[in-house]
């Protein structure tokens, strides 16, 4: 097998589908929350990489994205076939620090989020806890991959289909409140209004080790072109800079988040 | 074997292949991908005197064949560029031929981070200097729109640098080769082009521009068809080496910018699909080269038949 | 239902959608292929003086996102057009609006073609004076690239005809929006943009441009964003109506070009993808306003949200 | 079925290709000589349409076209399996006048000329000569299907790798020679720079009726555009106009083809 061949690329549910690559290189090196940059062949008229969080990998070189259908490349990539030889750029960004014997993580996921944060279960010493929002139940993915790795899920949706009605963040505090015996650490991938909410609480909640994967579209993926940029704390005049993602990123200290304007 | 080296004047480099100004930030992002030495020149994202934000975002939009990007040169500042580690240090250490590119907001900006650089110039090749933006105290008309704009600022840059003097003209005037003409006479020791179109993509649904500066820069391969008629015009207006660029993804497209008369050739946007393009652009001229019998890189330059 | 008609002020048009002068020749060719009176209006291929040749073979040559060409106006002359079965007379009976662009290559030369078209302008909607040609007796600049030529062609034309007058502006300019306003000002009744960015493409192999007239002009997705960015700062410079082409290709292209500014839109070298595309552009823009629950196209008209 | 579906796609010899689609409508109005407008779908990049001679029709609506892959388009098209849809225009073009009872026809091919020409000899209601030439013999295509219409075919190969070592041209007067007592009707499809020979040496030798298909680079294909025009005998003060190949050929009298320049 040629490196960045598709070995498989199925719909997991939905507008979801999961596609796995043979990339052995790739798949030593990943460590949760980094991302692959990936050059859609088929794809007409664009020549640009689309970026993807690797949701998982195998001892046998086969790492998994699973993403959601939304326009022409993610449209293009669910139409190509295994066999289909694709170029691969990764691991890239920062990683997670993954949580060490005496933490208990609770990852707060929205959207592909728990794709993007599934390592983090997959590898966790111990047991911990997805809270899993999404717009309505079809979107609330990866549920049973979590369940295997030991983690209890909940869930919320914005229509009320699948668990808590309401914004998943909304979930937070009774999580803080079961486990005030545990030490938490809180990770979290979703959309980016979600996490700046998420960053303000877990802020004003002194949660200063929790990380964010805060994301913004993406152009050359390794920190050269400036397209990817978000707001981060500073010590200027302005109290923020702007942060390429993909590369000071995608996971930042929710500490670092600036979620002043 | 073929000679890929070039001689633009008042410096030579190994190939004609240079990375295009803010699509290969400062090198020390490539570092891992090859040695920096490969390339002809590394031409860093601009510098500014002081550190700059850049636009809001988003900042850049796919289009057909090409994409608008608003990054507003975001950047370090001249100071940091001299002395943070993962700038100038680094590209010293590299032993990469860089050319500096410099903006400002005023002409006086312009010369103050030329002379600044000239100051501690170790290393540094050249000075592209990016005349697309707007003059903020004469009321934001961009110097590189107009000639006479054009032609004040880089001679009162070459007043207070002796380093080589690249000036890199804007497509968006109607007649190019009046602005090579105008820099050249200004002390421009050669100049670049094309920078990016300014262009528009709206989204429909939400009836906002996908830039939120309104308009951006188009590149990629959309342009190819305008900058090397542009390089074409420019290289037949002035005597002084001329530095091609627009939608050169593949080694076949900067020949053609070599036949249609640049010296020397950049590649942009094509990096961002894949970073190994300049390499691969590299390779592809001297397998042009090779294959047409010639021995250097000279012997194609301009070599466009007359009809 | 939604109303697609359009008030240009001195004609109405059944629906937003013409075809670009040059891509639909007279309309006669497309006759079997559906009802020119399902268009908003046909503009014909550009009418001169006298018959002409037109340019040197090849004409066209297709590039990333799109195509150049130098045709060089090949007509049939004005007395031809007006009597050759094939032209007006099979216009008039096809009921469709025309409009025809004309071009010259001194001011004698429009206001002759002008005025001939006005003495028998029975089922002419207006005229589209495409500017971009070379001012053969101000040595070659074109009329459209020089804002005191443009300003006098417009107001000589003005002069002889009492037709609707369109201003088809070129893109090879500093400040389109210059253009617009000096037209305007001309007495031009609407302006159309934008016509092709000059180009030009070399065969590595043959080292001649794919062209013989070694330019050509850009046309297709690759000019949408600077064409829909042209039309922004158009729409915001003059009040007159404002005509949209480059790149359009879907219903969705077309609203970006509604929603930039423009009164109307043209469909060009898609017509050459799919003979039917300007009826699916109509189409789509239909979808598109009843989706929005838009009851008429003017709805939607420079309706961009400011930032 | 649908229009414009891909039948088969397969090589015929070395870079030629054969493809056949399933177009009823178009078969039922194809007449020698005329083209199809192909728009090639996984063409990447390029928007243009490619014309093509129809080579052959059948009764059940199966149209074939034979091509040579040479750039971007041919090569794309090469790739196309069966079941793909295609638009197509057509038939686009002026045909070829057939040879009536009394006429002998004698084709002069060269390239895909013989593909262009093959309608002719398999309506022709009497036999004929094909006089083939090509660079080299892997470029000889279709003799077999010319000899099972009852063509006699005689070769020409530039490097002398089959047949007359030679140009085509070359070999068109031993066949007038050899069939003097006959009406011999001339028709050809080929290389412009052969055409133009072959046009000068039919109207010196009188052959006015033969017919040629001239063609050049296409655009719209429908008479639009005057990209695709060559130079044709009028009656002005240039001796010569610019015809469009697509609307007023590609089929041109031999009598029509300006050869002077
Ligand atoms: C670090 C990172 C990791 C990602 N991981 C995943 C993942 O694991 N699974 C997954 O499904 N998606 C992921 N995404 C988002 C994914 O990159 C986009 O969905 C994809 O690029 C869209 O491409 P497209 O051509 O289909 O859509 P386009 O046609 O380009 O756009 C369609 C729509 O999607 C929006 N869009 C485009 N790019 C992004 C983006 N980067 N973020 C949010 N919206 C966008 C556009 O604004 C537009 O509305 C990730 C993005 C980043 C930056
Ligand atoms: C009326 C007509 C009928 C044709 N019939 C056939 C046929 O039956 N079989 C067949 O194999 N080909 C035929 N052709 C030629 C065919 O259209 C071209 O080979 C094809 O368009 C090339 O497309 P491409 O994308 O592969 O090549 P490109 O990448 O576009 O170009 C590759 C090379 O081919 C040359 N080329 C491009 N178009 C033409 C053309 N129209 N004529 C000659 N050279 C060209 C280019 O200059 C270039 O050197 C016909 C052309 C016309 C106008
Ligand atoms: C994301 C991006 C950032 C750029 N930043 C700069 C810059 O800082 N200074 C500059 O002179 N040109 C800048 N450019 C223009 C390029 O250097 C180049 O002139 C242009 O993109 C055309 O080349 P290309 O089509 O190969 O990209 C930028 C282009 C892009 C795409
Ligand atoms: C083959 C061709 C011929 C053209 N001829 C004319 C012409 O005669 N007069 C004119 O004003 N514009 C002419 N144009 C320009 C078009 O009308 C239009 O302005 C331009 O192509 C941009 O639109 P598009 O991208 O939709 O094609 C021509 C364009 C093409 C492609
Ligand atoms: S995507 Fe280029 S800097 Fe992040
Ligand atoms: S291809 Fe357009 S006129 Fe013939």
């Amino acid at each position: 097998m040629k490196t960045g061949e598709i070995v498989s690329n199925r719909v997991l549910q939905d507008e979801y589908y999961e596609v796995k690559f043979y990339a052995p290189e790739i798949c030593r090196k990943t460590r949760a929350g980094q991302f692959v940059h990936v050059k859609i062949e088929n794809l007409k008229d664009r020549i640009l990489r689309r970026p993807f969080s690797i949701s998982d990998v195998s001892g046998d070189g086969v790492l998994t994205v699973v993403y959601k259908r939304v326009g022409k490349g993610t449209e293009a990539l669910s139409t190509l076939p295994a066999g289909t030889v694709c170029n691969l750029l990764g691991p890239l960004g920062n990683p997670y620090s993954p949580p060490d014997n005496e933490e208990f993580p609770v990852i707060v996921a929205g959207g592909y989020g728990s794709a993007a944060t599934y390592l983090i279960a997959k590898n966790s010493p111990g047991k911990g806890i997805l809270l899993l929002g999404a717009r309505s139940k079809n979107d609330l993915i990866l549920i049973d991959k979590f369940t295997a790795a030991g983690f209890e899920v909940r869930t919320s949706t914005d229509d009320g289909s699948q668990g808590h009605k309401g914004f998943v963040t909304e979930l937070v505090d009774r999580v803080i409140e079961e486990n005030k015996d545990k030490k938490i650490r809180f990770y979290a991938c979703g959309p980016t209004p979600m996490l700046l909410a998420l960053a303000k609480m877990l802020q004003d909640r002194g949660c200063n080790d929790a990380e964010l994967s805060l994301d913004h579209l993406m152009c050359c993926g390794v920190g050269a072109c400036f397209a990817c940029v978000v707001k981060v704390r500073a010590d200027n005049e302005d109290g923020w800079r702007y942060a390429r993602t993909c590369k000071e990123g995608p996971v930042f200290k929710a500490s670092e988040v600036y979620t002043g304007e | 074997m073929v000679d890929l080296t070039v001689d633009l004047g008042k410096f030579k480099i190994a190939n004609p292949v240079m990375t295009a100004s803010g699509t290969f930030g400062y090198g020390f992002e490539y570092k891992d991908y090859y040695d920096l030495r490969e390339l002809g020149a590394v031409v860093v994202k601009g510098i500014a005197v002081k550190p700059s934000h850049g636009n809001p975002t988003p900042r850049v939009a796919e289009v057909a064949g090409g994409m608008l990007n608003a990054i507003g040169l975001q950047g370090p500042g001249v100071d940091k560029f001299l002395h943070g580690a993962e700038y100038m240090p680094f590209l010293r250490q590299s032993g990469a031929t860089v050319i500096v590119n410099i903006w400002g907001k005023s002409i006086e900006e312009y010369c103050e981070v030329a002379a600044r650089l000239d100051a501690e110039s170790e290393g540094i090749a050249a000075l592209e200097i990016n005349i697309s933006c707007p003059n903020v105290k004469e009321g934001g008309i961009a110097f590189g729109t107009d000639l006479k704009l054009a032609h004040k600022v880089v001679s009162e840059i070459r007043k207070v640098t002796s380093l080589p003097l690249i000036t890199k003209l804007s497509p968006n005037v109607t007649c190019i080769a009046d602005f090579a003409r105008a820099v050249a006479a200004a002390g421009s020791d050669m100049v670049s082009l094309i920078n990016t179109l300014t262009g528009m993509a709206i989204n429909i649904e939400t009836r906002r521009s996908y830039i939120a500066n309104i308009t951006g820069g188009l590149s990629g391969p959309a342009i190819k068809p305008v900058a090397v008629r542009m390089v074409y015009e420019v290289a037949r207006a002035v005597e002084i080496p001329v530095i091609g660029m627009g939608g050169i993804m593949t080694g076949e497209d900067a020949v053609e910018f070599l036949l249609a008369g640049a010296d020397a050739v950049a590649v942009g946007t094509a990096i961002f699909v894949d970073p190994y393009a300049p390499l691969k652009v590299i390779k592809g001229i001297q397998e042009y080269l090779e294959r047409h019998g010639c021995k250097s890189v000279g012997e194609i330059v301009g070599a466009m038949e007359k009809p």
